[in-house]
This record gives C-alpha cells, structure tokens and sequence, in this order.
C-alpha cells in the first residue's frame, strides 16, 4: 500500500500581479502643495533659524545649527517633493510605498516647517524631543496595555481608568511612604485592580468588553474624583504631595549629543517603559508565552483544542496589562512630582487606543504611533512658543489632525486579532 | 476604634449651632475648589467669614456650565441667604437666579454681570466683586525684568481667556515699562498682547510641563505660569532643568499656600478674592449688604505683590523702592496699565 | 439577552443585539429582568453608602469610639446615608419639603430637563452602535451643533418658530456633519472611527474655543470673555409648564426623536439594512447593501442626534450664551446611557431618564448633604455593570441561577465519577 | 487502543443532543459514525475530547474509566481530533500550530522553532505530506491545512483519532489520500472514528459503521449495505439519491464571460484570463480543488471582488465595475459558498433574511417602510414551500441547521426573478435529505430556462447537476467538458493535466 501522495504546499500559488495603491503618493503630494502654499502665501525672507541640538548640560556641546530661511524651507519643498516621486515610483514598480519613505518625507517637511514657522527664532532640538518622549510614556504604557490585552481577545477600553487608578494610587502611596518606588508598586497593583474588575466581567460574566471598559472609565474617575475631594484635599500634607522621582543619567549613553540627554537622562519610569517595550515585543513573538497569548486572541477554540485555558490566560494577560497601565499612570504624578487631580489623565488611555490600532496591535508600532502623537503635542507646543503665527487653539488641534491624516492617509484599514472583543463560552 | 465615647452624644449637625438663620454659599466653577486658584481662595474667603459671624456655610461645585444654574437653585433651596457665584462662567446663571430670587442677594466674582451689555450690573441684589489683576502683575513684569539676567522672561497660561491674560497683559507692560526706564531689551515668551503659550486646560499635566519646558528651552530665567496648579508644573521643569530659574506664582502667596515650590518664587501676584469675599459676606451677615461692584485695585489693596521672601537678597537693593513708586503712579493714575477692564 | 458587541480590530466589526423590538424591551424591562435591574440598582446604591458612609466626618469621628459605644455610629452612617439618598430623591422625583405639589414636583421635571440631552446623545451613541460603530465623539457633534444652533439663535432677527426651527435645523447639521466625517473617513479610508470621533471632539473643542474669543464669530459683542451673547427670545425652546419650571419644548423634540429612531430601526428600510450592517457587513454587503454608504448615512444620522442634544443645550438649557465647555460632558455621558438602553431607543429613553434623575438629584445631595458629586457618577456606573451582569447579583442576593445550579450537577457529576474510577481501579488491582 | 464510551447523554437546555449513547471501537478499527446534520455526532467526539462535560456516562480508554476536564487531559490520554471546523490558528505558521499547547522552549520561554520544525519534517515524512513548517496556515490550501490538523493530532502520539467531516473540503484525489493515511494509521494499531455524510466513503473504509438518528444510536450497518439502505437509517425514510433530469431545452447564450482576470488584495492573480458561456436553461459545473479560483470566478460575476479585468455579459448588459446592488437588480441570483459569512445575518430572523437583498423597494419596501404584512406572508409562504426546519418565521437564522440555512438562503436567491444563478457548494455540509432538496430545486430553475452555474468541489454533486463541467486548476481553466465524463478523467483534470483530445472547445 503506497500512502506516499505527494501535494507541494507551493503548487497551487497562483501567479501575482501588483495592485497599486495610489493613496500614500497623493498624501504626500497633497501635502508638499499645501507646504508651498505656505512658503508662497507668507514667504519669510532674510531670516535664520537657529536649530539648537546641545542642552545647557551637556558633557559635549555640538554647536548649533543655523538655517537661512528661504533656503532650507524650499530645499526642504523640493525634497518632499522628490519623496513623493520615489514614493510613486515605488508604487509604479512594486505597488506600495514603503515605510521608511514616509518616515523620511515627516522628518524633511517637518524640518522645513520649523524653518519657515520659527524664522528668527531658535528651535530647542533636544527639548523638542524630550517632550515629545514626556508626552508619550504613559500613551506608550497604556498601549502596550492595549496590545497585550486585544492581542489576547480582550478589548481594553479601560486604560484610561488603568492609567487614572495608577496616577491616583502612586500619589497617595508616595505621599505616605515618601518613596516613589512604592507609589510605582501601588500603581500597578491598582491597574490590576481595575484590569480584574474588567476581566472578571467580561470573562467571568460575559459582559460585553466594551461597555465593561466604558463603565469603568467613568467608575474610575467617580471613586477617585470623591476621594481626591473627601480624603486627599483634606489631608492634602500628608496624602497628596508626592515626591518625585530623580532622574537617573545612565553613563556614557547619557552624554551621546543630543540623543543622549533625551532618552537617557530620565527616570526609572522611562526606563522601565524602554525594558517593557522590548520585553513585550520579544515575548509576544519569540516565546510560549506570546504564542498562548496570541492563540486565544486569534482562535481560541483552536487553543482549548490543545489544552490552553483559554479564559485563564486571558485573565492573567488582562491584568498583566492592567499593571503596565497602572506603571504608566505614575507619570502623571510621581513621575513629575505633581499632586493628584481629578480626572489628570484627560484623555490619555484614549489616545493610546487609538495608538493601539494605529500601530495594528503590534507594541512596537504602538510605540511609535505614540511616539508620533507625542512628537505633534509637543511641536505644538515649541512652535507656539516660538510664536507661530497661527493662533493657539490651531496648534493645539494640531497632534488631533495630525493622527486623523495619518489613521485615514496612511495607515487606513489594519486587521485586529480575530477574536479581539470575543467571549470564549465552553460547551 | 476603642477610644472612649466623648461625655455628651455630640448635638445636632456638625459644627456649632448657626446662630443666625443667615446663611452664606457659594459655587464653584469646574475648576473646583482645589484649584489653589481663585475657587480656593474664594471659599477661604467664606469660611473665614463665616467663622467670624459664627454661622453655618455651604459650598457646591460645578462639574460644567450647564450645572451652574442647578446648583445655585438647589442652594437657593436650601435656604441659602447669600449666593456667592466664582468666575466668570457663572455670571449670566448668577443673574438670572438674582433676578428670580429678589430675597437672595448674590456676589459674582470675576465678573461684572452685566448681561444684556449696558454697562450696569443686571440685578440690585448682585455685588460683582471684580480685580483689576493687571496691576499687580505690572509690578511683577518690572520686577521680573530687573531680577533676569538672561534678558528674557516667559509667561504660559491654562486658556486664553480674560482672566488669565489679564495676569500675561500686565506682567508684558511691567517688562516693556521697565525697558523704557532702564534702557533695557528684556523680552517677553510666551504672550504677545493677543496670543500665547497656552496649556489648554488647568491639570498640571505634561501639556503644562511642555508648555514651561518650551519657554525654559528658549532661555528664560523668570517664568510666570498663570491658571490653578499649572504652577507645579512649572516648578517641576524648573528642578529638572538645574539652571536658576525664578517662578511667579499667582492669586494667592504661593509661597504661603505651598511652600514645598518656596524657594523658586519670586515673588507672587496677589489677588484678594478671599479678601474680597470675607469682607463682602461680613457685611452682608451684619445686614449691610451693598450692591456696589467691587474693584480690586492696587489701591485698596484688592490686588497686590507678594513679599520677596527668600528672594529678598537676590533682587537688587532698589527695587522695592522703584516698585513702590510704580505703583505709587499706577494709583495716581500717571502710570497707564491697560486689560480687558480698562477698555 | 445579548448586547452590543464592538470590535475595535480593523473594519471588523459585529454587533449582536437583538432586533430592537419595543415589545422584547417591554418583556424584558416587565417579566424576567426586572427584579435584576431593580437590585442592580439597590446593589449600587449600597456601595455608594458605604463610600458615603466612609468619608463622612461624623462617622469617621463617632468611629473612633466605635467600641465604647457602637450606637454613635451607626446612628452616624444611618443619618450620613440617609440623608444623602433622601435629598437625591427630593432633588430628582418630589421635593417632600415644598409648599405644594406644583413645587414639590418641580423636581421631577427637572430630571426630565437633564433627560433631555442625555437621551438625545444617548440615541446617537445607540443608532451608531447598531451599525456597528462606536461614536465616541457625542462631545464633538454636540459642541459643533451648539454652535451652529446658536450662531442662528443669537445672530438673527427672525419670527418666533421659524427661527427656532432654523435653529435646530442648523444645529442638527452641524452635528451630522461633524459626525459624517467620521463615518466618510470610515467608508473611504478604512480609518477607524474610535480614532476619528476622539480626535475630532479635541478639534471641536479647539474650534469652538477660538471662534468664542474672537470678535465677530462668536463671541458676544462688546465682551472679552470667550463666551457668545444670550439667544434671542424668538429661538429660545418655550417652557412647557410655565414660569417656575425649566422643562422645554427641546423634551418633546427628544421625544419625537426617540420615535422616529425606533420607527428607524424597526420599520424602515434603511433601519433594516442598518441592522444588518451592524451584524453582519459581510452579508450586507453580498445582498447588494451598500456597506460604506449605510456607514456614512449612519454617522450623519448619529451625529445629528447628539447635535440634538447640543442645540438643547443653547436653545433649552442654558440660553444665556455658551462656552467651549457647553457639552457638559453629556457627549460621554451618552455612551453609558445608551449602554444602559442596551441600544434600543426605548431603553436609551428610560435610561436617559434614569440619569437624568441622578443628575438633579446630585445637585441636591451636594447642597444640602455636602457629598461631592462624583458620587453619583460612581452609583451610575456600578448601576450599568451590574446590570449587565445578572448572574453576579444573583449570587450576591443569593438568588437561583442557572449558572449555579449547572455547576452544582457537575460537581456532584465529578465526584460519582471519581467514585465510579476509584471502584474500577479496585476491580482491576 | 480500545475506546468506549457508555450512556453518554449530553443536553443543551432542553435539547438531548445525545441520549445515552453506547459506542465500542476496538485497536485497529475504522468506525464510522454516520448520522443527518444535527444528529449529535459533533457533539459527541467533543463530549469525548473533553470539549463538552457529559451530563451523564462514561468514558473509557482500554477499560479504564476517564475524568476528563478538558482536551488537554483527552490529549494526554491519547486521543487525538481532527474538528469539522479547522482548529488551526490562521495567522501562525504551520511549526507554531503544531507546537501549541506543548511547546519545546529553550531557556527562559523562549520558543524552541527549531525542534519544532524537525517534528513537522519527521511526522510528514512518515506519511509522505510535503508540508512547510513555516507556511501561514492561512496562506495554505485546505487540503494541506488538513494535513496540518492530521499531524498536529499525530505529534501528540494519539492513539485513538477522531476525524469529523474531515472530507468535506477535500477533492476526490485528497480524499482517497487521506483514507489510505487512514488505513495506514489503522495499521499501526490507532482506533479512528471516522465522520463524514458521504456514503461512497464510508463504505471504502469503514470496518464498522454506527448511525446515530436525534442523538440516539439507532444501530450498526456492515460496510456492504447499499446507499440507499444507510441513508434511509440515517433519515428514517427512504431517500432519493440520484437526480431526475431531462435533456436541457437550451436557449440563447445569456451569460459571456471574457478574458476574465481577478487579482486578490495581495496582487495574486487568482483568475487568469477565463472565457465561457452559458446558455439558459444549461447548468454549468465548475469543478477543481478548493482554492483555485472557483470562489473568486463566482464572486466576481455577483460584484464582490474589486479588482477585476475583462468582461462579463448577461444578455448583453456588461457587468464589469457594476455594484452588487445593480447586478442582482439584473437578475444575478447567488447562494455564497460561506452562509454564515456571506449568506446570512445570524441575528436576524427568517423573515428578515428573506427581504435582505430586497431592503429598497417593492415588494418589501414602501416609501422607505418595511411591509411587514407582506414580508411575514411571503416568509410563511416560502418556509412551507421550502421546508424549512424551525419553530417559525420569527426564528433566528443563526439556530437552524446548516441545511435548514441553506434553504433559507435559496428561498431567497431563488424567489426573485432570475436571469441568472449562481450557486457556491450549494449543499456543503448539508445532510443527505436536504441535498435531495436542494438538487431538485436546482434543477427545476435550470428547467424554467434561467442560466445556472453550480461550483462544487463534490464530484458526485457536479456529476448529477451538471450539462457541462468546467474544470479550474490554478485560476485557469483546464477544460470544459460534457455532463457525463467519467470522474478519473475530472480527477486528472483537476489535478491540471489536460485530457487528451477535449481541448478548451465547447
Ligand atoms: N453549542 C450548542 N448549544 C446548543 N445546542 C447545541 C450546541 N451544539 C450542538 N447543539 C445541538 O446538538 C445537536 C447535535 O449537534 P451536532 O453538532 O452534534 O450535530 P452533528 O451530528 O455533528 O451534525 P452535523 O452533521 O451537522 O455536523 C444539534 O441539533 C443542536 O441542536
Ligand atoms: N446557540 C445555539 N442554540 C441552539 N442551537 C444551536 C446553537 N448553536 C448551534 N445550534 C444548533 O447546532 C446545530 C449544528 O450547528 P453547527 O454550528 O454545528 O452548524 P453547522 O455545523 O454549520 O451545520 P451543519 O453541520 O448542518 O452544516 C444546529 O442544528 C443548530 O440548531
Ligand atoms: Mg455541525
Ligand atoms: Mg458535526
């Protein structure tokens, strides 16, 4: 008897054609005419622009960098421009547009924008930078969060309660114990907390996840909005005046110009936020533990086929997501010394769902997309710090626009783990 | 709890019997009255007052505008005597409640209440309690400008809205008055008499700590936060920062109300709502309230700058005396500090 | 009883409630659930005595001797909690303390002012989420119809109705407008609309902002604060009870709404291929509906009904000229309240109205007990999870459940088992 | 190793889908479980992997009574489960799907892919598959993803293996693989019970045969009883196997198709330059291996693929770049392959999912209203018509039957005025009295003079239907032959060879 039946796995690839998509080009054209209108409507002749790289600290001081105005601004227009055309080309040949296009065609409008925008005045390179890194540690910890959790099958609307309880349990704990470390603990017990409270619902009881996290949200800032109110202002002294953590520069890394003072001379938050970010891509990807995870995320009855507890691990990811939250809460407070408030989160958890699906459920993408929402906050900022001469509520619509052009521009549809907001019910 | 039981059951309510059915309250606006800003200072001012005629007192916040009205209804309710509405976002609530309610006599702070725009507060039972900030801050620009040694001071705010830039507007006429007397170029960050550096809310969040972060970068040595407790932020920044940089606080003494940030305060920028309440709730308890609008001046001493204090030794040995005769002029009229008040 | 089910993956999107039908609302609000919901709401209010009871001074002070004489405390909590529920009740049902009945139920209609917008925003969150779409952006579309609504209201002299109507005309399109882009960039780009709706209240928000502090748009003549001038008499809703009461005519539109999304949802044809949208965009789309476009229509529908609630807000509410702060958080509030109507717009209605009562009733507890308000947020919200959850206050009122009694057989099922292996193990050692 | 299991009952609420249920399968044996849709044979080999709690009876493996808390414990006492339903993971690699639940790992959790890898090539060496541990599962054509499941079953050293309706997706070649790697495992000393609705395999195979009828055993049948005895055990009366048809009355060539290509969203070209006709009152038969490009083919024709080249014609009319509204305004009439997916909206009762491709105007619509009186009227009118097995009209589509829906979706598709019909694997799944059923309406539209292009993967299906078969290999079409070419020569068409002497012609 012959059971040796051969069947390639490649014999029925079908032929490929390209399809192009034409969406990322338009963008960027679209955008280099919008920049030349600009430069056209309000030229800004004679000016310099100085680009400061070194902070007063540095061990080694680069020397700044003056831009003439016109020159850079146009250079810098028709470099876009040429972005564009390769990013054409790329779609006339191979159908798509590459990332790493788009990143360059950012960064070149981007530099060209200050130019023009700051004419006169001096960019702080590294200050621009080290806000936007401040801006985005608790979007980045809230959409690991939200990796983890979705990756498992467990929309978590809730980081924003997460990253609340967080802020609210490390001030009060700090206060207390004088230690951040220990507010830093506390934090990510609450996130737990609240994580538990959102899986036991949704996992336990089968509550929609959706309106478990919506609920929460608001559960949240109720109990520690009342709280803030009876127990924390009252006993402001004792219960509310969080010490801070110190800024540790790390040797030899810390004095690398310009990057250096940025990412490392900051505090053990940011720092275990850099740790977190590579553990949870590596484990997601390379270990038994992200392969569970991603199973009962994406076909969990495959997964209890093969004698993974389906509910359990998304019970214990959940709250592993919780605490990371709850970590990236600490920022609000502790992180910068600063006493609890109501509702001091202002949006945050959202912005990280929203970073969550930007970067398409993978933590490194999700950094980067926070990263990117942090880079517009904070050029917003610099900008109207400069005195930009569009008016101020503009530039504070401008990190909102900017993720909206970039959700519909760029990045468009993104595929969710198959059973993302899926109860598993046993039979 | 095993301490033993006090002798008698304590009585009634808590704290002491009213001794008079006069009974003062106040509103908040969303900001709440935590905001070591003029909700605060407010309430300080009615406890303080309160204390003094021996009566009982309510306070209520508001979570948004559309709660104004319903709190002021529900205090009126509860037999409240004397309604005092904080901010400016309460004052066409506060007008219409005065105008339902002819026995309830009103106190709107920030405000002039004057609705339909005729130049006359809407009500007779309303005492606008208003503060011409400007001035004060005046005195702080000067001062500020004389202390920098880097040429360049800076200003953010929470939002632009009058009471805010009424601080940035005066603080910006100090330093260019200080630039005609002495000579000087000192620049102002952060507000050019229109638009500014703004937060976009009062949370002492990172938005606030990018915004001093920004003006810090560009080389300032004095920076006046102006809105609740973005101040904190600013005093975070100015820590990280290791160079020497002064802060201005404002409404109350900072360096009073939270001396942890002490030893980076200038100077603050004083703005006697607590006063102003006290001294509008004693009279109206004592039965002589006054409809007359209140105008915090430097004259009578509504608004003012705060002491030095550690700072003492750091400015130069003649400003308190310039100050004094700025401010002399600003009383006397031969000074001209312009805000929205004054338009 | 199944609800709404999003998924923020992707375009992937499904929703499973059941075909709105008033008459499934009606069983399930009469037989089976009720006790539920009733106990639901019993359980929250407990919870939130306890935190009342907690942080109260007089308990807290009375506490300290709790064991010298425990009576002192429990007549503490009893009077805290007390008090604090009883003056919920008079702020939202019947002020017990009025003169009269006309003003002892003034109250009651003050919940149904407050009702108002929540179950209009409530109505857009629910018609978008059964479509299969999460509308985060309630605040964005209600701030883009206030002013749009009151832009019309103060700045034109027209005859009374017509400029009322106009009013809520404009305002209602500049709420379907701000939220059709969400939907549009949806059905075009595949952007998600989570992301969009979020990122366009701040954009709202902003907007608003600037256009209140500058001259000519819409700030109030003569006047610096960023605030716009009062709306003219003629635009204003008129009361519907009289001087006294603020209850408005914007009530009767809501109601009207309410109609017309039910008759939507269960009798048209676009309701129809809304639903099946919402449940299946697969089959949809193969039975020839056009996916992309029911997601546009749906956006412009949902948007205009939070729009709704904002030109209530300018026109019945506050008609004295608003800020950017006109929203009042309702844009958010809606999403519980429509998860509490499970989606369908009669549950949306009576939810709205149960928020609505906690809303006056707030105002009362703060002013008279001094309980800051957050607490009602907190009962509000414990009230929807538990809801959602029958079989957890089941077991804390340790009622029957079907969930219980299935694991009691099979706990008693393992254990003969275990005996019947143990015997067998005994026969063949 | 010997399996038995005995009384087991299983119930959903008050529905015994498995009424005390006594089974034996000795070492060595092929048992076959042959039952209609819904009969409890699923229910039971999850019953008996751990996937269900029993409410009542016993499992035992070579005597020995088992207590299984869930397929982790079934797995580790040896039993392995090929599902109905795929239990692979789409996105993961073949290596990664055969490694969960017992994954080698180096130090510190870290997956050990290599070893893993090494199992995949050793287990497919022994039974001669050509599988790439490191494919996406999802990428991977059903018969291979098949074989995934079969070696995933097999790294765990099951001794006793439960294949459900593993054949439904299969081509005859893949099927007759598949039963000598049965045969092969049987060998080897593996117990298998084997599920499937096709007698034809059964009767190849089996060593013994059980039919289960409503959750009962209703006894044993030997592998030498004929068709028609096993299936009216199955349903309890007597069943019709083979299709009445006459000599198709053809008509005008209605439907063109030309140069058709349709390319996937990642640039695959899945149809290659395709040409036919068909005439009305003819069934066409497209036949092939799953996955080379009939699904796309008939969905391009309804307007569901957005990347299309070349033109389609329906009495003249190009339905090229036209929406799916305006094509089934045409007259397109189509019963998807996946009706869960694309057929149906689970949630939405039967009456509404009657209207669903006619939610804009008349007979079901009035001035943007549903008629409800209409609608009720027509469903109850088509639910008796189509003999459509549920409480009633009002029923959600999502709990009937997958025959029961298959109906449901006819009714609809086949109540319109047609000028043309399409039909996707119209009876997959599907128990052998509603292929009965389905087959005759079929027929009588193809009779009523109406175009029908039926795309199954079952030869027997496409051997009953078809006037003309069209085979597919590789999105190309190999051949287009007469109704009553014998099978071996389809097989070899299928596998793309073309036939000697029928060229592209007819
Ligand atoms: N999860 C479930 N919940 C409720 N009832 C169920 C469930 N699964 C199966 N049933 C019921 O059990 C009966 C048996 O279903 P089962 O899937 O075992 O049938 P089957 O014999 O495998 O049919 P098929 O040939 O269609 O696979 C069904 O008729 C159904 O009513
Ligand atoms: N939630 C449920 N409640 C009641 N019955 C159910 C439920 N889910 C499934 N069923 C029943 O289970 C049976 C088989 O369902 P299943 O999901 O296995 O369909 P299927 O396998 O696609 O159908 P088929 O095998 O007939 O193609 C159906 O008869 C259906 O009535
Ligand atoms: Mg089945
Ligand atoms: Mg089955």
């Amino acid at each position: 008897m012959s059971a040796t039946v051969q069947t390639s796995t490649d014999a029925v690839l079908p032929e490929t054609t390209i399809i192009r998509s034409w969406k990322t080009p338009i963008a960027l054209l679209i955008f280099t005419a919008l920049f030349a209108i600009l430069l056209l409507a309000a030229p800004r002749p004679g000016g310099e622009t100085t680009f400061r790289l070194a902070t007063g600290t540095d061990l080694f001081q680069v020397a700044d960098l003056v831009a003439p105005v016109t020159a850079t601004a146009w250079t810098c227009l028709v470099l876009s421009l040429v972005l564009a055309g390769v990013s054409a080309y790329f779609v006339r040949t191979f159908g798509r547009s590459p990332l790493w296009v788009v990143i360059v065609y950012i960064v070149v409008l981007v530099v060209g924008f200050l130019t023009w925008a700051a004419a006169g005045g001096t960019v702080p390179v590294a200050g621009l930078l080290a806000g936007s890194l401040g801006l985005a540690v608790p979007l980045i910890y809230g959409a690991l969060a939200g990796v983890i959790g979705e990756r498992a099958g467990v929309v978590n609307i809730a980081i924003e309660g997460q990253l609340l309880a967080g802020a609210f349990t490390a001030a009060l704990v700090a206060s207390i114990t004088g230690a951040p470390i220990a507010g830093l603990i506390a934090a990510a017990v609450a996130g737990m907390l609240v994580a538990a409270v959102l899986a036991a619902f949704s996992i336990k009881y089968l509550v929609d996840q959706v309106i478990v996290g919506v609920v929460l949200n608001v559960l949240v800032a109720g109990l520690t909005s009342f709280l803030f109110s009876q127990v924390l202002q009252p006993n402001k002294a004792t219960l509310n005046t969080p010490p801070r953590f110190d800024r540790i520069p790390i040797p030899l890394l810390s004095d690398i110009p310009v990057i250096g003072p940025v990412f490392f001379r900051q505090t053990l938050i940011v720092y275990l936020m850099y740790i977190a970010v590579v553990l949870v891509w590596i484990g997601m990807f390379k270990t038994r533990w992200g392969l569970r995870l991603r199973a009962v995320g994406e076909h969990p009855q495959a997964a209890d086929t093969v004698g993974i507890k389906v509910n359990a691990t998304r019970f214990w990811n959940v709250l592993l997501a919780g605490a990371l939250a709850g970590i990236g809460g600490t920022v609000f407070t502790i992180g910068n010394g600063i006493a609890f408030n109501k509702e001091m989160t202002a949006g945050a958890g959202f912005i990280a769902l929203a970073a969550v699906i930007f970067g398409q459920w993978d933590p490194i993408k999700a950094t980067l997309a926070a990263l990117l929402f942090g880079f517009a906050s904070n050029l917003q900022n610099t900008l109207s710090v400069i005195g930009s001469p569009v008016p101020s509520e503009f530039m504070l619509m401008l990190p909102y626009l900017v993720t909206i052009f970039v959700v519909a521009g760029v990045v468009g549809k993104s595929r969710a783990p198959a059973a993302d907001g899926v109860p598993y019910i046993k039979g | 709890g095993c301490a033993s039981a006090p002798e008698s059951s304590p009585s009634g309510s808590a704290g002491g019997e009213a001794v008079s059915d006069f009974k003062p309250c106040m509103v908040s606006d969303a900001g709440g009255f935590e905001d070591k800003s003029f909700n605060q200072l407010g309430a300080e001012g009615l406890e303080a007052a309160a204390a003094t005629l021996g009566v009982e007192s309510k306070k209520v916040e508001s979570g948004s505008e559309s709660d104004y009205a319903p709190n002021i209804q529900s205090l009126v309710d509860e037999g409240c005597k004397l309604v005092i509405t904080v901010g400016f976002l309460l004052a066409s609530a506060a007008g219409e409640a005065a105008v339902a309610n002819p026995d309830v006599e009103f106190v709107s702070i920030d405000d002039m209440v004057d609705n339909d725009f005729d130049g006359k507060t809407d009500a007779e039972n309303i005492k606008p309690i208003i503060f011409d900030t400007a001035q004060a801050a005046f005195l702080a620009g000067y001062a500020a400008a004389s202390y920098s040694t880097a040429g360049k001071v800076g200003t953010f705010g929470g939002m632009n809205i009058p009471t805010v830039t009424i601080f940035m507007d005066g603080f910006k006429q100090g330093v260019e008055y200080f630039n005609e007397q002495k000579g000087a170029s000192v620049q102002v960050v952060g507000w050019d008499g229109t638009d500014g550096v703004f937060t976009g809310g009062f949370e002492a969040n990172q938005d606030a700590i990018n915004a001093a972060q920004g003006i810090v970068d560009q080389g300032v040595d004095v920076l006046l936060p102006v809105g609740g407790p973005i101040y904190q932020s600013a005093a975070s920044v100015i820590r990280d920062s290791g160079r020497e940089i002064a802060m201005i606080g404002v409404d109350a003494d900072v360096f009073e109300t939270d001396p942890s940030i002490g030893d980076l305060l200038l100077t603050s920028i004083r703005k006697g709502i607590d006063v102003g309440v006290e001294e509008a709730v004693t009279a109206a308890g004592e039965g002589n309230f006054d409809a007359a609008p209140f105008v915090g001046t430097l004259e009578n001493e509504g608004v003012g700058l705060a002491p030095f204090h550690d700072f003492e030794s750091k400015v130069s040995a003649d400003l308190q005396g310039e100050l004094d005769t700025i401010k002399a002029g600003i009383i006397d009229g031969s000074i001209e500090v312009t805000s929205y008040l004054s338009e | 009883m199944s609800s709404p089910t999003i998924n923020t993956g992707g375009d992937k999107i499904t929703e499973v409630a059941p075909p709105s039908k008033w008459h499934d609302t009606f069983v399930r609000i009469t037989q089976g659930n009720w006790l539920i919901s009733v106990l639901a709401v019993v359980l929250a209010l407990i919870v939130g005595g306890i935190m009342i009871a907690a942080t109260d001074e007089r308990v807290q002070s009375a506490s300290v001797y709790f064991f010298a004489r425990p009576g002192d405390t429990f007549a503490a909590i009893w009077q805290s909690v007390s008090g604090a529920y009883t003056a919920l009740f008079r702020g939202s049902i019947y002020n017990f303390n009025a003169p009269d009945f006309a003003r002892g139920i003034r109250p009651f209609t003050e919940t149904l002012t407050f009702a108002t917008p929540l179950i209009a925003a409530g109505l857009g969150v629910a018609l978008a989420f059964r479509i299969g779409m999460f509308n985060i952006g309630g605040r964005g579309q209600m701030l883009m119809a206030s002013a749009g609504a009151g832009w019309i209201a103060f700045g034109f002299d027209l005859p009374f109705g017509l400029h009322m109507l106009l009013a809520v005309v404009v305002g209602m399109l500049c709420g379907a407008v701000w939220g059709g882009i969400a939907g549009l960039l949806k059905a075009r780009t595949g952007a998600h609309e989570v992301i969009v709706t979020i990122m366009l209240n701040y954009v709202a928000f902003y907007l608003i902002s600037w256009m209140l502090r500058t001259p000519g748009l819409l700030q109030a003549p003569g006047s610096s604060n960023p605030k716009s001038p009062a709306m003219k008499e003629t635009a204003i809703f008129p009361g519907l009870l009289g001087p006294g009461y603020n209850l408005h005519f914007g009530f009767i539109l809501v109601i009207i709404a309410t109609v017309v999304v039910w008759w939507l949802l269960t009798r048209s044809s676009l309701g129809f291929k809304f639903r099946a949208v919402g449940e299946n965009p697969n089959a949809a789309r193969v039975a020839g509906i056009d996916v992309k476009n029911m997601y546009v229509y749906g956006m412009l529908i949902a948007g205009a009904l939070a729009g709704l609630a904002g030109v209530n807000q300018v026109l019945g509410t506050i008609t004295t000229g608003f800020t950017a702060g006109i929203d009042a958080g309702i844009g958010f509030d809606a999403i519980t309240v429509a998860l509490l109507g499970r989606s369908t717009p009669w549950g949306t209605f009576a939810a709205g109205i149960l928020f609505g009562a906690f809303k006056a009733g707030g105002f009362a507890m703060q002013a008279g007990e001094q309980i800051p308000i957050e607490i009602v947020t907190v009962v509000q919200s414990l009230i929807v999870l538990f809801i959602a959850a029958p079989p957890l206050v089941r077991t804390i009122f340790f009622l029957p459940s079907p969930e219980r009694d299935k694991r009691r057989r099979e706990k008693a099922r393992a254990k003969e088992l275990k005996a019947e292996v143990k015997a067998d193990e005994e026969v063949t050692a | 190793m010997k399996l038995e299991l005995r009384g087991i009952t299983k119930r959903f609420g008050s529905l015994v889908a498995n009424d005390h249920i006594d089974l034996v399968v000795e070492p060595g044996e092929i048992h076959c479980l042959l039952g209609e849709n819904g009969a409890g044979k699923s229910t039971l080999m999850n019953v008996l992997y751990g996937l269900y709690t029993a409410d009542d009876g016993i499992i035992l493996l070579d005597d020995h009574p088992q207590d299984f808390r869930g397929p982790g414990d079934a797995m580790r006492a040896g039993i392995g489960m090929v599902h109905q339903h795929f239990m692979l993971v789409p996105v993961f690699t073949v290596a990664e799907n055969v490694m969960l639940g017992h994954e080698p790992t180096k130090g510190g959790g870290m997956l050990d892919l290599k070893t893993a890898r090494e199992r995949v090539r050793e287990i497919s060496a022994r039974f001669g598959f050509d599988v790439d541990p490191d494919a996406i599962v999802e990428d991977l054509p059903v018969g291979v993803q098949q074989r995934v499941e079969i070696i995933k079953a097999l790294s765990r050293d099951a001794r006793v293996l439960v294949f459900d309706e593993p054949t439904a997706v299969l081509t005859p070649q893949e099927t007759d693989e598949l039963m000598a790697i049965m045969r092969q495992l049987k060998e080897s000393g593996s117990s298998i019970v084997f599920i499937t609705h096709k007698l034809r395999e059964v009767r190849e195979v089996a060593d013994r045969i059980t039919v289960i009828r409503l959750g009962k055993v209703v006894g044993e049948a030997s592998p030498t009883a004929s068709n028609a005895e096993l299936a009216s055990m199955m349903v309890g009366r007597a069943v019709e196997l083979t299709v009445h048809k006459d000599a198709p009355k053809l008509g005008d060539e209605d439907l063109v198709v030309e140069n058709l290509s349709v390319i996937d969203p990642l640039g695959q070209i899945v149809v290659n330059d395709v040409s036919f006709s068909v005439r009305g009152g003819e069934v066409l038969a497209i036949a092939g291996v799953q996955g080379n490009g009939q699904t796309e083919l008939t969905e391009a024709l309804i307007g569901m693929q957005p990347q299309v080249r070349g033109s389609i014609t329906l009495g003249g009319e190009q339905l090229v770049g036209r929406s799916i509204r305006r094509i089934l305004d045409e007259g397109v009439g189509f019963v998807p392959e996946d009706r869960k997916v694309d057929g149906l909206v689970g949630e939405f009762s039967i009456a509404e999912n009657l209207m669903l491709d006619r939610a804009n105007g008349a007979p079901f619509v009035k001035g943007g209203t549903v008629q409800r009186r209409q609608l009720d009227e027509f469903a109850r009118e088509k639910f008796a018509e189509f003999d459509v097995r549920a409480p009633g009209i009002d029923t959600p589509v999502g709990r009937l039957s997958g025959g029961n829906q298959q109906k449901v979706v006819l009714a609809r598709e086949l109540s319109r005025d047609l000028a043309l019909f399409v039909a996707a694997q119209p009876t997959r799944g599907v128990d052998v009295g509603s292929i009965e059923f389905i087959h005759k309406r079929i027929v009588e539209t193809r009779d009523s003079g109406i175009p029908v292009i039926v795309v199954s993967t079952e030869l027997d299906e496409v051997s009953a239907l078809a006037d003309r078969i069209m085979v597919m290999y590789r999105g190309r079409i190999v051949g287009i032959v007469p109704g009553d070419t014998p099978r071996d020569v389809l097989g070899l068409m299928m596998a793309g060879e073309h036939p000697d002497g029928e060229g592209v012609a007819a």
